[in-house]
């Protein structure tokens, strides 16, 4: 086991964006909708003016809407642009779409889950029951030309096999869907060790298939813990060493997402968030002023107030921050 | 027409749905107000049914209402955490998946209960982008009954979907087995006007229900397509237990209710 | 949520095997070779003299040859039949093979192990790499024309799939493993509670994938704990009530074999137990004897000696029980 | 004509296996000797290599020598325990699965490294029935590298396999590959004579090294078909910095060591 690891500041998350995402390389990132978005990585990547990523998305919600808004995004694949009740369609990606900039294959939740599955099993694909009789399989975003010219595409959006197996398994047909292995993974996490293992507390969303999908993976996480700590209960851990590239310890790297056990969404924030991205201007200027303009994290969180960032703190009792104003 | 009402279309919708959930069911649940009908159903008449959500949440204890699925409120003190991974092959397993209900929205519905919730106008350049299927496109394909949420518009209520989502009842009777679907389809559709159904026999929508104030006529001017009228029925108002049970123990805030 | 539990004694593990266990059913048993084989409810299946079984394995071991051993088995579907330095192949399964007393299928341990997946997930089949070019393959222990006429049966071993994906994912060929969905799991673990919520510490091994493919689940677990307790800290549990039918509490549930973080596998028994087990007349007087002459498996452990029992408690710094003699 | 040794057959096989795995290796292990090559490699000259189980156990912390790989000295301390869907995936895994090395053993092997671990004699009536695959025709066919333990016998080192387990080398080069097989085939046999290799060119099996008082044509007499003989060098005797490391920090009771 080798560390995984520089000095464990904000400089290494520099650094680590810098290494491993590069233009025109293909990404996912962790989280679903308002929850452990890795934040502070997409800030980063932002910042850094990355140029034409390929984004696999399952409904990863706020992360992928400010990096497809911050123009970094050529395509997409996605199951679900959405911030819950803050956003039931991302703003930006919407807009990106309905001008015609972002080119958009669409997909289930399900069968992103199971192309990151197939992706980390080593897997061209794995069927599901899924979208059989819908456009989903049928309308093509990537066409087939295309497909057939880039070889970082399979060559079918899915395809549809009659049960090889007859009616066992009570299934006629079966909607085959391809495998993703990203270039890069992020994932933010509330416990990491310098190696590379990793724990999640709650939901697991798509991450673990993700991480374990990707040829380069980053970790952030709230608290980088002693390996010991993780190795006392390593039924606890969803991902080893043997899939991490880098770690890089960043409190509050999901703000303004949530994080079980660490800290709630910030409703003003997502609400400002939304209002901003309904214009191009007040867009440019929430992108300049928000994330540009500051160096890092550290910077971006000491911009918001003291004290709306200590109402998020989440209550111990329910993992999230009990009683909340949340309008 | 409407007659003077103590209560709004969102909580006349959640009660209709509450209403639609059997005790004992695994209710799939997406954002806004299928939670409340889910939490509603759930301290009402359905004590024993589970709320379950695609981000892997089994049996959710939701003392606050959540806002997205990934809510951490969908978190707590649940029987079980897992992922996306988990939460599909609940629904998609034989044994489980014939146990869920899914609650679904849209943005377009046809007669025969199929939904659209990706795009306006043409896929390749629409007009108006939504979010896309998320995991509606994977409910709808596996487990036995949907009850679908709509804002009863004739825009929205189709006789062809712009983009065709999740699949319902598909062309008709025999229309989900023949495309090798497993499950039944939308059991009802409960709008601002009113609940619709599908027959046994030929798997079309109609008006099952319309809520007081409002009538079959108004329903049938709100619909695209013809709507079968000959069995609808008054729906009977919320009652106080259940307003006071959705105002007071599920959305205080009125984050969802508005 | 209901309960799924009768009073928490042994009374409830007769009643459950004899509800949920018939005579020419499918079964499937958590653990592997020497940890975790719900050993208690194998023994309650043989002693009520279930007959006709059709066993779905990958590598339980022990339990696997008990079960063979007395009888209770016409078909088994396996991927390895041992018990690691005690008996490298099971004895008992070994004769009732070479005697042509046991149909056999064999498959590897992923193949078992995605055909468990399969059925969870509610698919016929999974894709896999493995196998591509052996007899696993090609040679078949029920043949064609059994398969065709029995429906308990697929109708192919495994069919070997040209990746209809081209080059994607590095695989031009794939073999499809079909389903199972065995009509009962049994699973021993540490932790459940009255509901049917149930958390594995240490190595889960299939018994997730075993236990959420089956029509019915019985749980047999060394201490039934309260739900508020399993509700705690939820992402550590990995069944849930949705998938159970039984829960019956039976301390040393996993006795001779290990149950990690409780105790050990007993050296002195697998040893005695591998002698008995090479001789037929042997094999009857054990079986009688050992399993048949007792009532339950608190009777069967209170024919050991106590302090054999002690000194395989499980150190709970390590949890198993260190320094033990294990010649 | 075997000279006096300090150390006994299975020490110089598990020395020569430890030999074998690199430093940084994810070590897949079976049961018995090549665990305990797997922990004398870490200790002695891979300190950076990762022992790994096919049960779910990523780096396991091998305090007492483990009898089966689900033995819950495997599952103490490690990165992360998982299962066996975990283990496989983290083989047949396109970046993860080229860094492992895999252990195995078997009943029979032939010239190109396939394996036999099912049954001597006909398959539908076997005259001798071994455990089966376990995990071996798995890891064999999804690592990029495997090393094999036989005991070395006529018998046993075969022209014709009775049953076809795991996968070497097929048929020669390209053999894998035409199958759709990923990843190489075995590195290297050590049995309780010598060390066989692969040619790179023809990916027969040779005989690379012979241990001390053996000769390369007494291998040759216990082998059931021709071996090159022309490349083989001695091998070295374990020195007493491996004997001590293999005696008293890996199996001081002598479990797996007899």
């Amino acid at each position: 086991m080798m560390e995984k690891l520089g000095p464990d500041n904000l400089a290494t998350l520099k650094e680590a964006v810098a290494m491993l995402v590069a233009d025109g390389c293909s990404l996912s990132i962790g989280g679903f909708t308002i929850n452990r978005n890795p934040m502070a990585a997409v800030h980063e990547i932002i910042r850094q003016k990355r140029r034409g990523l390929h984004l696999y998305a399952h409904s990863n919600g706020q992360g992928v809407d400010e990096l497809v808004g911050a123009g970094c995004v050529d395509r997409i694949e996605i199951a679900y642009a959405g911030s819950g009740r803050f956003a039931p369609t991302c703003v930006r990606f919407r807009r990106a779409v309905e001008q015609g900039r972002l080119q958009v294959e669409d997909y289930s939740n399900y069968q992103m889950t199971l192309r990151f599955m197939a992706g980390a099993m080593g897997l061209p694909f794995l069927p599901t029951r899924s979208g059989l009789g819908t456009d989903i399989l049928t309308k093509w975003g990537f066409p087939a030309a295309l497909r057939r010219q880039d070889e970082t595409l399979p060559d079918a959006k899915v395809i549809t096999l009659d049960n090889p197996f007859g009616t066992w398994g009570g299934a006629a047909k079966l909607v085959l869907v391809p495998a993703i292995n990203p270039d890069v993974t992020i994932i933010h996490v509330q416990e990491a060790d310098r190696f590379g293992n990793a724990r999640i507390q709650g939901l697991t969303f798509a991450d673990i298939e993700q991480a374990r999908a990707a040829r380069r993976l980053l970790i952030t996480c709230e608290r980088l813990v002693d390996d010991e700590y993780l190795r006392h209960r390593p039924e606890h851990n969803q991902v080893s060493f043997l899939h991490t590239d880098a770690v890089v310890q960043v409190p509050w790297g999901a703000y303004p997402t949530a994080c079980f056990n660490s800290y709630d969404y910030d409703p003003e924030y997502l609400n400002d968030y939304r209002r901003a991205a309904g214009d191009d201007s007040t867009y440019e200027k929430y992108l300049k002023e928000k994330i540009l303009a500051v160096r890092d994290h550290f910077e971006f969180l000491a911009a918001r107030k003291k004290k709306s960032l200590a109402r998020l703190r989440a209550d111990p009792a329910t993992g999230y921050a009990t009683g909340l104003d949340r309008r | 027409m409407v007659a003077e009402r103590d209560y709004t279309d969102r909580e006349m919708m959640a009660i209709a749905a509450a209403r639609q959930i059997r005790n004992g069911e695994i209710v799939f649940c997406g954002t806004g107000i299928s939670m409340l009908a889910a939490m509603a159903a759930k301290k009402i008449s359905a004590p024993e049914s589970t709320i379950f959500f695609e981000t892997g949440a089994i049996d959710s204890r939701l003392d606050e209402v959540p806002l997205a699925v990934a809510d951490s409120r969908v978190m707590y003190h649940t029987a079980l955490n897992g992922g996306l991974a988990d939460a599909f092959a609940t629904m998609q397993n034989r044994f489980t998946g014939e146990q869920v209900v899914g609650i679904l929205g849209a943005a377009q519905i046809d007669p025969f209960g199929n939904l659209n919730s990706t795009v306006i106008g043409d896929y390749a350049r629409p007009k108006i982008r939504f979010s896309g299927s998320g995991g509606a496109c994977d409910v709808a394909s596996f487990v036995n009954r949907t009850i679908i949420f709509m804002q009863h518009e004739k825009r929205k209520f189709v006789n062809q979907l712009d983009y065709f989502t999740s699949p319902g009842w598909i062309d008709g009777p025999g229309g989900r087995r023949r495309l090798g679907l497993p499950g039944g389809g939308p059991a009802a559709v409960i709008t601002n006007l009113g609940i619709m159904g599908f027959g046994e026999t030929d798997r079309r929508m109609y008006l099952m229900a319309f809520y007081p104030g409002v009538s079959p006529e108004e329903i049938q001017q709100n619909t695209g397509f013809a709507l079968d009228l000959s069995r609808a029925r008054p729906c009977p108002p919320p009652t106080p237990e259940e307003l006071e049970t959705l105002r007071r123990h599920c959305d205080p805030q009125r984050l969802i209710l508005g």
